[in-house]
């Protein structure tokens, strides 16, 4: 091989050279965005999710047939071109009916996984963070609302407030959350005593920043797998709820109230179980992959 | 000498989200029955990968073997199975792994964890590798070993852990000895414990050890010979002594020169090595030294070096040595170490040419 | 009674070898649903309770196959003149024990069940015996309740008033009979099956796995024993009718709906398409109560008009699917047959309309949309639901009228109905005995116990007095009837439908009877 | 002499670890540190380096013993406004800057951390250039600003944990063995920046290490630690040259040189705590044996290291 | 240890008692009372009952009595069902409902951790997808739903299981699959992730390069330290499958505890109301203390104190 002579020029250091990163720069989000594309498995489930909602807000429209009116000499019929998901035992369509029902449980499991998140999220954090007494206190307070039948706090609150998707939110919550603490505490136990805990600590920051900055954003894995799980079962507490009287009035319907409702005529009509049950699980899954995918996707240590 | 391992033209790489990492970029040594082989470089620079390809205990995936050999006793592993690798592992290699916190099982008495590789590649009886778990304890010079192997890891401190890692590295009897920043969490009066501790097996098994270290100075204790690696290369080889007093590299003069000497009242600003090491992702055209180089030659930028000979064990890619080359002259701290050693050729030779 | 094979050969039970006789195991399995309250005939007040003692206890009467009162315990019954004095001559019969039964033992049941220390929540059915319920709630000396035991065999009962329908009530469990030996030795004798627990019925008790089930063996020592074909009977307790259906299919049970157990709506259309489903209408309506007090309802022509524009016969087909039969009265037409067509004709939109154009007038309004939405308050369960639903769908279409719907837990419910907060509220009724009196006496008063709409009319209070001491059948009759019409003139009870007994039966068991009250008595059943 | 910035009097920190046991990590230790010096710290690891240097700091709170800041006793106060103005005095650099740098937080916000919490720029625009300021000081560029952690070499994090420490402006800091997990070329450049920053804005340091010829190099004085106990403290020079205490002696004995040829032939001592052989009596203290040399000893004992010392 | 176990039965006993004042007061101000009824008794007839019954006494004087019955584990009798006690519901329903809980959770365990340990040894494989897959499946299924299925295709078309009752083992397998599927698909799904993180650490390497073979290291290595996660989950759900699911009872018919959780509440049984709280209560905070203690069996890095952590 032959170099020409004057490449053997001493040229020295390029220090501005040696301390680049070689990665542009992206702001956070479009980091996390970046990195949740490249989940295939998350993607189909956040697609999946997208045509939910789009169903969720257009499928009532879809159909000329109304979620609510009766048409009892159409009950029980099998799906068809008429009625694409067949009809109720009130006769009433399901396609319309599933897709005003998606709007209620999609939005009920959400409402309920978020307010058991902050709740949750809180209480935890707290009680994980100050340790000792207070940790104890907080901790025997949750067995406690745990250890009090449910049904009973249920009815009272429906005394109490009435009935109304606040209360059904409420009563959704009113234990929801419970779970969510224990997790988020076991994890701030063990993050507390970080370095960089320590390290905002020396620099005088008080116990919400640290939570707000260092401790949830670190136990972030854990809380949206337990949010994901916190949905199906807010989908079907909602269900539980209606039933007993708290929850939506008839003839409103949700997914949850839907499968109930289906539950039994399996045997003779199973669309009116199918439909609604094949959504739920599909929103869930959807949930849950994403779910995944954004825990990924949130962590920056595995952007490479 | 015997040769026991020979490691040719190794290549690994990982598959990560932003691409592969390619963290070992063709390197190449052997290594003889007896000796030790000590492994300094940057951090990153692949000593670690290196020598846990060796016993193929990369995570695969995402990592992956993708070029090279390595003959263990003249036998290739890269192509062993897992379960032709699990007679290998703890039988004729054994490892001390870099990080003595994590590398324990927290949830297993210390005692268990010594005597699992006992039990499984001696043929020994509970009570026998129980025996011995503390005889090795004892040699590692962990006192009250009776009390110790029934403790857990969380028990014993940071020191402790490290010796105990040793304990369960040395309980084989290894032909082969890889040890990965051993005595890094130590203070210095343990340190020497446990390299006295090494040398002395060394001399009784005929063990051939490979030691990785950033510590120069022990370097210059263990060391028979000594790699420098820089982005995933060898890039300097030889015997402690050629490299200690006679190194070729730039980068090996800029690790020397970084060292604060004991003797030396001039308060002077330590010679550091500016800048950061490259992204093995991308690892850069040419010399991946160069940018930080403060003897980078313009070829550097564009044409990786080829691999000199400077004697018969000592090796060292750099332009530098290129007959057309400009003398340049190593750092003050370096010229004050360099003699002159009898075996260096006249002439350093190309051995190897770069890609 | 395990069969465990493919459901599809419908309910036979286990192989009818040849359709000869004897050699069928007279083997009966049914479900009762739940854990009976209690087995104490003083204590039992609900329909479990009741399906369990009227096979192992035997009253001075027991309603026959066709319905009627007949000599049981008692094997004469003497009736004074004025209606008011029964003397009850008993028959030689045993306790499952051996014991002699005496009338000593029913003056005693029903005094322990009169004593208020006993805590008998269904005493008051006692209270057409002279002094039972002074004796009962004010104190009055229990030695001075119209029941004498004269002597071992006789049993002379004095009524407070003429009560036509006293012997029918004798066939009711408050009316059974206690060992009075075991009873005294031991209060707690009820609580579970065996030596203590002795009755003198068909059955006896054999065994009581709370909330599993009760079995029950031929009494041997039954004085009409030859009748009873059935040995053995097992009462399970499944409280899920697609579980009990299931069950019938898979021959692990021989009976599977009502009155016992319930059918799953959504099996009926199927039922009745293979031909097994059996209907029986029984004493009973669904009907929806209006707060007459407050409220839109409390204006008569708004309630006829809400009454008139529902279609209940299409309710029926559709949702129901058991064959009830429209109401458009609120006495069953087992007591009043002329309620068969009632008194205005089911849904009657134009009938509605008038009404309600009527009812807004008077109310102060022009339009139905003025009129603040309707809440329709119904407890937890399904077909209230869907009925609550249809009927919501009905009063909108047909009338313009907003419903909002409202359910509630049934213990918030009661308490809420009972206490007049609510404005349209479903509430149903099962007469205890046949007598058109049972549906028409809880709306005496605006405040007692049952009425809950808060209506009260001199004229139908004035009927249902003079109704209490008229001794003339017919004449007594005509009395409740007009009552009825005064009542149903008011409309301060929106009847929907009366109700029916539905079930599937294995195919080879006979003769079990229902009556038209819903209770059931296996005292002839056998498999053929 | 010196003003001093530090006085640490009796510091005492014992840990309870279940069923009434406690470790006595730190047991009773006196030392001054004065403005503008380096203090190092070393000594056996597990011998309380660490929690000496987190006591004083507030990590902990010390089961007895004072530690005076400016004459202020750190220990003592307690309102949330007053320990905010003294966390902005004193900082800590930590050992393992991977793990003391928030994986999720950018650069920018680790660095700003103090800046945001003691409210010490007016507006975005303020705080944004005071990082780019901090980051220039450290050798890192504006570029780096919206970066994570991960994305840097360990060097470069340990830059910006001194970044993140140097924005409150403080007067002391603790290093707690910021060296140890880098590799020797990266080490020298932390401490030369650590050199750098001492000299422009007259910090004082206390600096725990292993590594002594590191710490012989940037420390004026320093302390020995065994056992939770202060063993010897002096001048760099003096410890050096003339240690005293038996386990400074078998410490220094052991410093591996990079030399082969010294190292083939080095003489370790060893270290065997009897060798004092205390009686009851004997008042154990630290005692100055030459102005400035501290050894923790007994009245005998001080005697013959004084008669040891030379010159 | 014997401390800490005592100062937290300590707490459950505070614990407990905030239960059952909180369920005795809730209790009360709920709306209906032990003897409403569709046909409503004659209000002598209630006073006297109430009187009877003690129901008529101040507030005070009830709950006085109730906590020292409670003390004498004595409930009293049922209101609704006259001829048992509240002591023999539960004696004779928990047997019924432990054995199918037991069945239950031993499902729940061993299907849930074999699960999610092949899909994180399989990482990314099919095994892992279809591991996963059944657990959505499981989660997204609830249990009442589930035991229709089961019921439905393994009973009725089937006929491979009897469709209901409590009587030979074959009965019991329909009903404690049923109530097995949500927790398996939870524990599959904890376990996974935990598992993941587990074999992604340094120790499983060592075992490893111990020559282990790869069952040898899920079994000894791997599993104990996936664990936490999973126990910290079976605390609650012990104590909510061992007393038995209303839904699943009814549904199966099944003489079990269960039902009394709700038909108690709706009959307004007082009695029986407090008597299934107070056993539930017990066995729930029996079992999260159990629960923290075998986190000190499995991890013995977690001091039971409670208190600091180590390091
Ligand atoms: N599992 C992995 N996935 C991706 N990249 C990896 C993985 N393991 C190692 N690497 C990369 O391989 C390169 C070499 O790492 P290695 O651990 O061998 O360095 P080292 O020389 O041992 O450094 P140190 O002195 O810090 O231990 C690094 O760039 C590292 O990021
Ligand atoms: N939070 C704690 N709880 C209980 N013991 C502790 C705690 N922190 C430290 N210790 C103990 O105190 C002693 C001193 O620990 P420290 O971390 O201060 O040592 P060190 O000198 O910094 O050691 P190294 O050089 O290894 O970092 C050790 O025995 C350690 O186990
Ligand atoms: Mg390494
Ligand atoms: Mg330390």
């Amino acid at each position: 091989m032959q170099i020409s002579k004057d490449k053997f020029q001493l040229v020295g250091t390029k220090i501005s050279e040696a301390e680049k990163i070689s990665k542009p720069s992206l702001s956070f989000w479009k980091d996390v965005f970046i990195r949740f594309r490249k989940n295939k498995l998350a993607m189909f489930g956040l697609v999946l999710l997208a045509i939910l909602i789009f169903m969720a807000i257009f499928g009532p429209y879809m159909t000329e047939y109304d979620y609510a009116t009766n048409d009892l000499t159409n009950k029980n019929q099998a799906p068809s071109s008429e009625h694409w998901f067949g009809t109720d035992d009130l006769g009433r369509d399901v396609f319309a009916r599933t897709w005003e029902g998606a709007r209620i449980s999609i939005f009920i499991g959400v409402a309920a996984a978020l307010i058991d998140l902050f709740i949750g999220v809180l209480w935890g954090g707290i009680s994980g963070y100050k340790g000792g007494r207070t940790d104890e206190m907080m901790m025997r307070f949750a067995d406690v609302l745990y250890g009090v039948p449910y049904l009973l706090l249920v009815i009272l609150l429906m005394v109490v407030l009435g009935q109304g998707l606040g209360t059904m939110i409420l009563a959704m919550t009113i234990t929801g959350w419970i779970n969510m603490a224990r997790i988020v505490r076991g994890q701030v136990l063990s993050l507390k005593s970080q370095e960089y805990v320590l390290a905002s600590k020396t620099l005088g920051a008080n116990t919400s920043r640290i939570m707000a900055k260092h401790l949830i954003p670190n136990s972030m894995a854990p809380i949206l797998v337990t949010m994901t799980l916190t949905i199906p079962n807010a989908i079907f507490t909602e269900a539980f709820l209606s039933f007993i009287g708290l929850g939506l009035t008839p003839p409103l319907a949700s997914w949850g109230t839907m499968a109930n409702d289906g539950l039994p005529a399996i045997r003779y009509y199973p669309w009116r179980l199918f439909f609604p049950a094949i959504f739920i699980s599909l929103t869930i899954f959807a949930f849950n992959v994403v779910g995944d995918g954004l825990r990924d996707a949130l962590d920056p240590r595995l952007r490479k | 000498m015997e040769k026991i391992l020979e490691v040719k033209d190794l290549e690994v790489s990982f598959q990560t989200y932003g691409g592969s990492v390619k963290a070992v970029r063709g390197v190449s040594f052997d290594l003889h029955k007896g000796e030790t082989l000590a492994i300094v470089g940057e951090s990153g620079s692949g000593k670690s990968v290196t020598s846990q390809t060796i016993m193929k205990l990369i995570p695969m995936p995402p990592g992956k073997i993708t070029g090279g050999q390595i003959l263990f006793n003249g036998d290739d592993i890269v192509p062993k199975t897992e379960k032709q690798m699990e007679k290998i592992r703890g039988k004729e290699i054994s490892m001390i792994f870099q990080d003595p916190m994590t590398s324990l099982n927290p949830t297993m008495k210390i005692g268990t964890q010594i005597m699992e590789g006992l039990i499984k590649h001696q043929n020994m009886s509970k009570q026998a590798a129980k025996t011995r778990a503390v005889e090795l304890l004892n040699l590692v010079g962990i006192p009250m070993p009776e009390r110790r192997v029934n403790q857990y890891p969380h028990e014993f401190s940071g020191g402790m852990r490290q010796r105990a890692m040793i304990a369960i590295a040395l309980a084989a009897n290894p032909k082969l000895l890889i040890a990965d920043e051993p005595t890094t969490a130590l203070d210095v009066t343990i340190q020497a414990q446990i390299l006295d501790l090494m040398k002395d097996l060394q001399s009784k098994m005929d063990t051939s050890i490979i030691f990785i270290t950033h510590d120069l100075g022990v370097v210059a204790n263990v060391a028979d010979r000594v790699a420098v690696m820089y982005a995933g290369q060898i890039v300097e080889m030889g015997t402690v002594d050629e490299i200690f007093y006679d190194p070729r590299h730039p980068y090996t003069w800029g690790l020397l020169a970084s060292m604060p000497s004991l003797d030396n009242d001039n308060k002077a600003e330590l010679a550091a090595i500016p800048g950061t090491p490259p992204d093995l992702t991308n690892p850069p055209k040419g010399d991946a030294f160069a940018a930080r180089n403060q003897y980078a030659l313009a070829i550097d930028f564009e044409e990786e070096p080829p691999m000199y000979q400077i004697s018969e064990t000592h090796f060292a890619k750099t332009w530098l040595l290129h007959p057309d080359a400009p003398k340049v002259e190593p750092p003050e701290a370096v010229k004050n170490r360099m003699r002159q050693l009898s075996s260096t050729f006249d002439q350093a030779v190309l051995v190897k040419e770069g890609k | 009674a395990c069969g465990g094979k493919d459901g599809a050969d419908s309910g036979e039970k286990g192989g009818d070898k040849d359709a000869g006789k004897s050699d069928v195991p007279q083997e009966l399995s049914v479900n009762i649903n739940t854990e009976p309250p209690s087995l104490h005939p003083g204590l039992a007040k609900d329909a479990t309770s009741g399906t369990v003692l009227r096979q192992t206890f035997e009253g001075l009467t027991r309603i026959g196959e066709d319905g009627q009162p007949h000599e049981a315990a008692a094997e004469k019954i003497d009736i004074s003149e004025d209606q008011k004095v029964y003397t009850f001559t008993l028959r030689d019969a045993t306790w499952s024990n051996g014991d002699p039964v005496t009338a000593k033992d029913f003056e005693y049941a029903w005094k322990w069940a009169l004593d208020p220390n006993n805590q008998s929540e269904y005493a008051y059915q006692l209270y057409y015996i002279k002094g039972a319920e002074d004796a009962n709630l004010n104190g009055g000396s229990i030695d001075d309740v119209g029941v004498v035991a004269k002597d071992d065999k006789t049993l002379e009962v004095t009524l407070a008033n003429p009560t036509p329908f006293f012997l029918e009530l004798t066939a009711f469990y408050t009316y059974l009979p206690i060992n009075s030996k075991i009873a005294e030795a031991n209060p707690d004798w009820a609580n579970d099956a065996g030596e203590n627990y002795t009755s003198n019925g068909p059955f006896v008790m054999t065994e009581w796995s709370h909330s599993d089930k009760i079995l029950l063996e031929k009494n041997e020592k039954y004085w009409d024993a030859d009748t009873v074909k059935l040995t053995n009977i097992e009462m399970i307790m499944i409280n899920d009718p697609n579980t009990e259906l299931s069950m019938f299919d898979n021959g692990e049970l021989d009976w599977a709906g009502a009155p016992t157990g319930a059918l799953p709506t959504d099996a009926m259309q199927a039922l009745k398409d293979e031909g097994r489903l059996v209907t029986k209408s029984i004493a009973g309506i669904y009907n929806y109560k209006f707060n007459t007090t407050e409220g839109p309802t409390a204006n008569a022509n708004i309630r006829k008009a809400l009454a008139h524009a529902i279609n209940r016969q299409e309710v029926i087909d559709n949702i129901l699917q058991g064959e009830q039969l429209p109401a458009m009265g609120i006495v069953p037409p087992s007591m009043f047959p002329e309620n068969e067509k009632g008194y205005f004709p089911d849904n009657d939109v134009e009938a509605a309309k008038e009404f309600l154009q009527k009812g807004l007038e008077e109310l102060g309004y022009k339009d139905p949309s003025e009129l603040p939405a309707i809440v329709l308050s119904y407890n937890t369960s399904e077909a209230h639901q869907k009925i609550a639903q249809a009927i919501q769908d009905m009063w909108k279409k047909n009338l313009g009228i907003e419903v909002t719907l409202e359910n509630q837990e049934w213990a918030v419910y009661l308490d809420k109905v009972h206490s007049l907060d609510y404005q349209v509220a479903r509430m149903g009724w099962l007469g205890d005995f046949n007598d058109a009196i049972n549906f028409l006496e809880m709306y005496r008063d605006a405040d007692g116990g049952n009425n809950d709409t808060g209506w009260e009319s001199k004229e139908f209070q004035d009927l249902l007095a003079t109704s209490a001491t008229e001794g003339d059948h017919d004449a007594r009759q005509q009395m409740l009837k007009d009552a009825e019409a005064v009542f149903m003139d008011d409309m301060p009870v929106l009847p929907i439908y009366f109700y029916t007994n539905n079930w599937v039966q294995a195919d080879n068991l006979k003769d079990v009877v229902v009556s038209g009250l819903g209770d059931v008595q296996y005292k002839w059943a056998h498999f053929e | 002499m010196a003003e001093k910035l530090l006085e640490i009097k009796n510091l005492k920190q014992h840990f309870h670890v279940g069923k009434g046991n406690t470790v006595k990590a730190v047991d009773g230790i006196t030392f001054d540190i004065y403005k503008g010096e380096t203090l190092g710290l070393v000594g056996e690891s597990g011998c309380g380096k660490s929690t000496t240097g987190r006591t004083i700091i507030r990590l902990y709170d010390a089961t007895d013993g004072q530690v005076l800041f400016n004459g202020e006793d750190v220990h003592g106060k307690k309102s949330a406004k007053e320990l905010k103005k003294f966390n902005r005095k004193m900082q800590m650099i930590f050992q393992d800057p991977y793990a003391s740098l928030n994986p999720r937080m950018t650069v920018a916000d680790i660095i700003a951390e103090g800046i945001d919490i003691h409210g010490l720029a007016k507006d975005k625009k303020e705080r944004m250039e005071k990082v780019y300021e901090l980051l220039e000081t450290v050798g890192l560029n504006k570029e780096h600003a919206n970066r994570y952690p991960h994305e840097f070499s360990g060097g470069q994090r340990q830059r910006i944990g001194i970044a993140r420490a140097l924005a409150v402006d403080p007067d002391f800091i603790i290093a707690d063995e910021p060296i140890s997990a880098l590799d020797v070329s990266i080490q020298a450049q932390v401490v030369n920046l650590m050199k750098k920053l001492q000299r422009e804005k007259g910090l004082t340091y206390l600096f725990i290490a292993h590594d002594l010829s590191m710490v012989k190099y940037i420390s004026d004085r320093i302390g020995v630690m065994y056992f939770g106990k202060l063993v010897e403290l002096a001048s760099a020079e003096d410890l050096y040259n003339n240690p005293m205490h038996p386990y400074t002696r078998s410490l220094l004995s052991a410093i591996p040189l990079p030399d082969p040829d010294t190292e083939r032939t080095r003489k370790r001592v060893s270290y065997d705590p009897k060798v004092h052989n205390y009686s009851d009596n004997e008042q154990i203290e630290m005692r100055e044996i030459v102005p400035g040399h501290y050894v923790y000893c007994s009245e005998k004992e001080a005697q013959t290291y004084k008669a040891q010392y030379v010159k | 240890m014997a401390k800490y176990i005592g100062k937290r039965l300590l707490y459950m006993l505070i614990s407990l008692w905030l239960i059952i004042t909180a369920t005795f007061f809730f209790m009360r101000i709920a709306p209906g009372n032990p003897f409403t009824s569709e046909k409503q008794l004659p209000p002598e007839i209630e006073a006297n009952l109430n009187a009877h019954y003690g129901l008529d006494k101040p507030w005070y004087a009830q709950y006085g009595d109730y906590l020292l019955k409670v003390v004498k584990w004595d409930f009293g009798p049922s209101f609704k069902y006259k001829s048992q006690t509240v002591n023999d519901l539960i004696s004779e329903g928990f047997p019924v409902s432990f054995i199918l809980g037991m069945e239950a959770i031993l499902l729940a365990v061993a299907f849930g951790l074999i699960l999610g340990i092949i899909a994180a040894l399989k990482h990314n494989k099919w095994q892992d997808y279809t591991a996963m897959i059944i657990a959505v499946a499981g989660i997204s299924v609830p249990s009442f739903i589930m035991a229709t299925f089961l019921q439905y295709f393994l009973a009725i078309k089937m006929g491979i299981f009897p469709v209901a009752r409590f009587e030979t083992f074959m009965h019991t397998v329909l009903p404690a699959l049923a109530l097995a599927s949500t927790p398996m698909a939870f524990i599959a799904r904890l376990t996974r992730s935990s598992m993941l993180e587990v074999m992604s650490n340094d120790y499983i390497k060592t075992a490893k390069a111990k020559g282990l073979s790869q069952g040898v290291i899920t079994v000894k290595h791997a599993i104990r330290n996936a664990l936490l996660p999973v126990v910290t989950y079976m605390g609650p759900l012990t104590a909510g499958i061992l007393t038995g699911s209303f839904v699943i009872e009814r549904i199966f018919g099944i003489p079990g505890l269960g039902a009394h959780f709700v038909t108690s509440i709706t009959n307004r049984d007082y009695t029986v109301i407090m008597g299934v709280t107070v056993f539930y209560s017990i066995i729930l905070l029996a079992s999260i203390l159990l629960v923290d203690i075998a986190y000190g069996i499995i991890d013995p890095r977690i001091k039971l104190a409670g208190g600091k952590k180590g390091e």
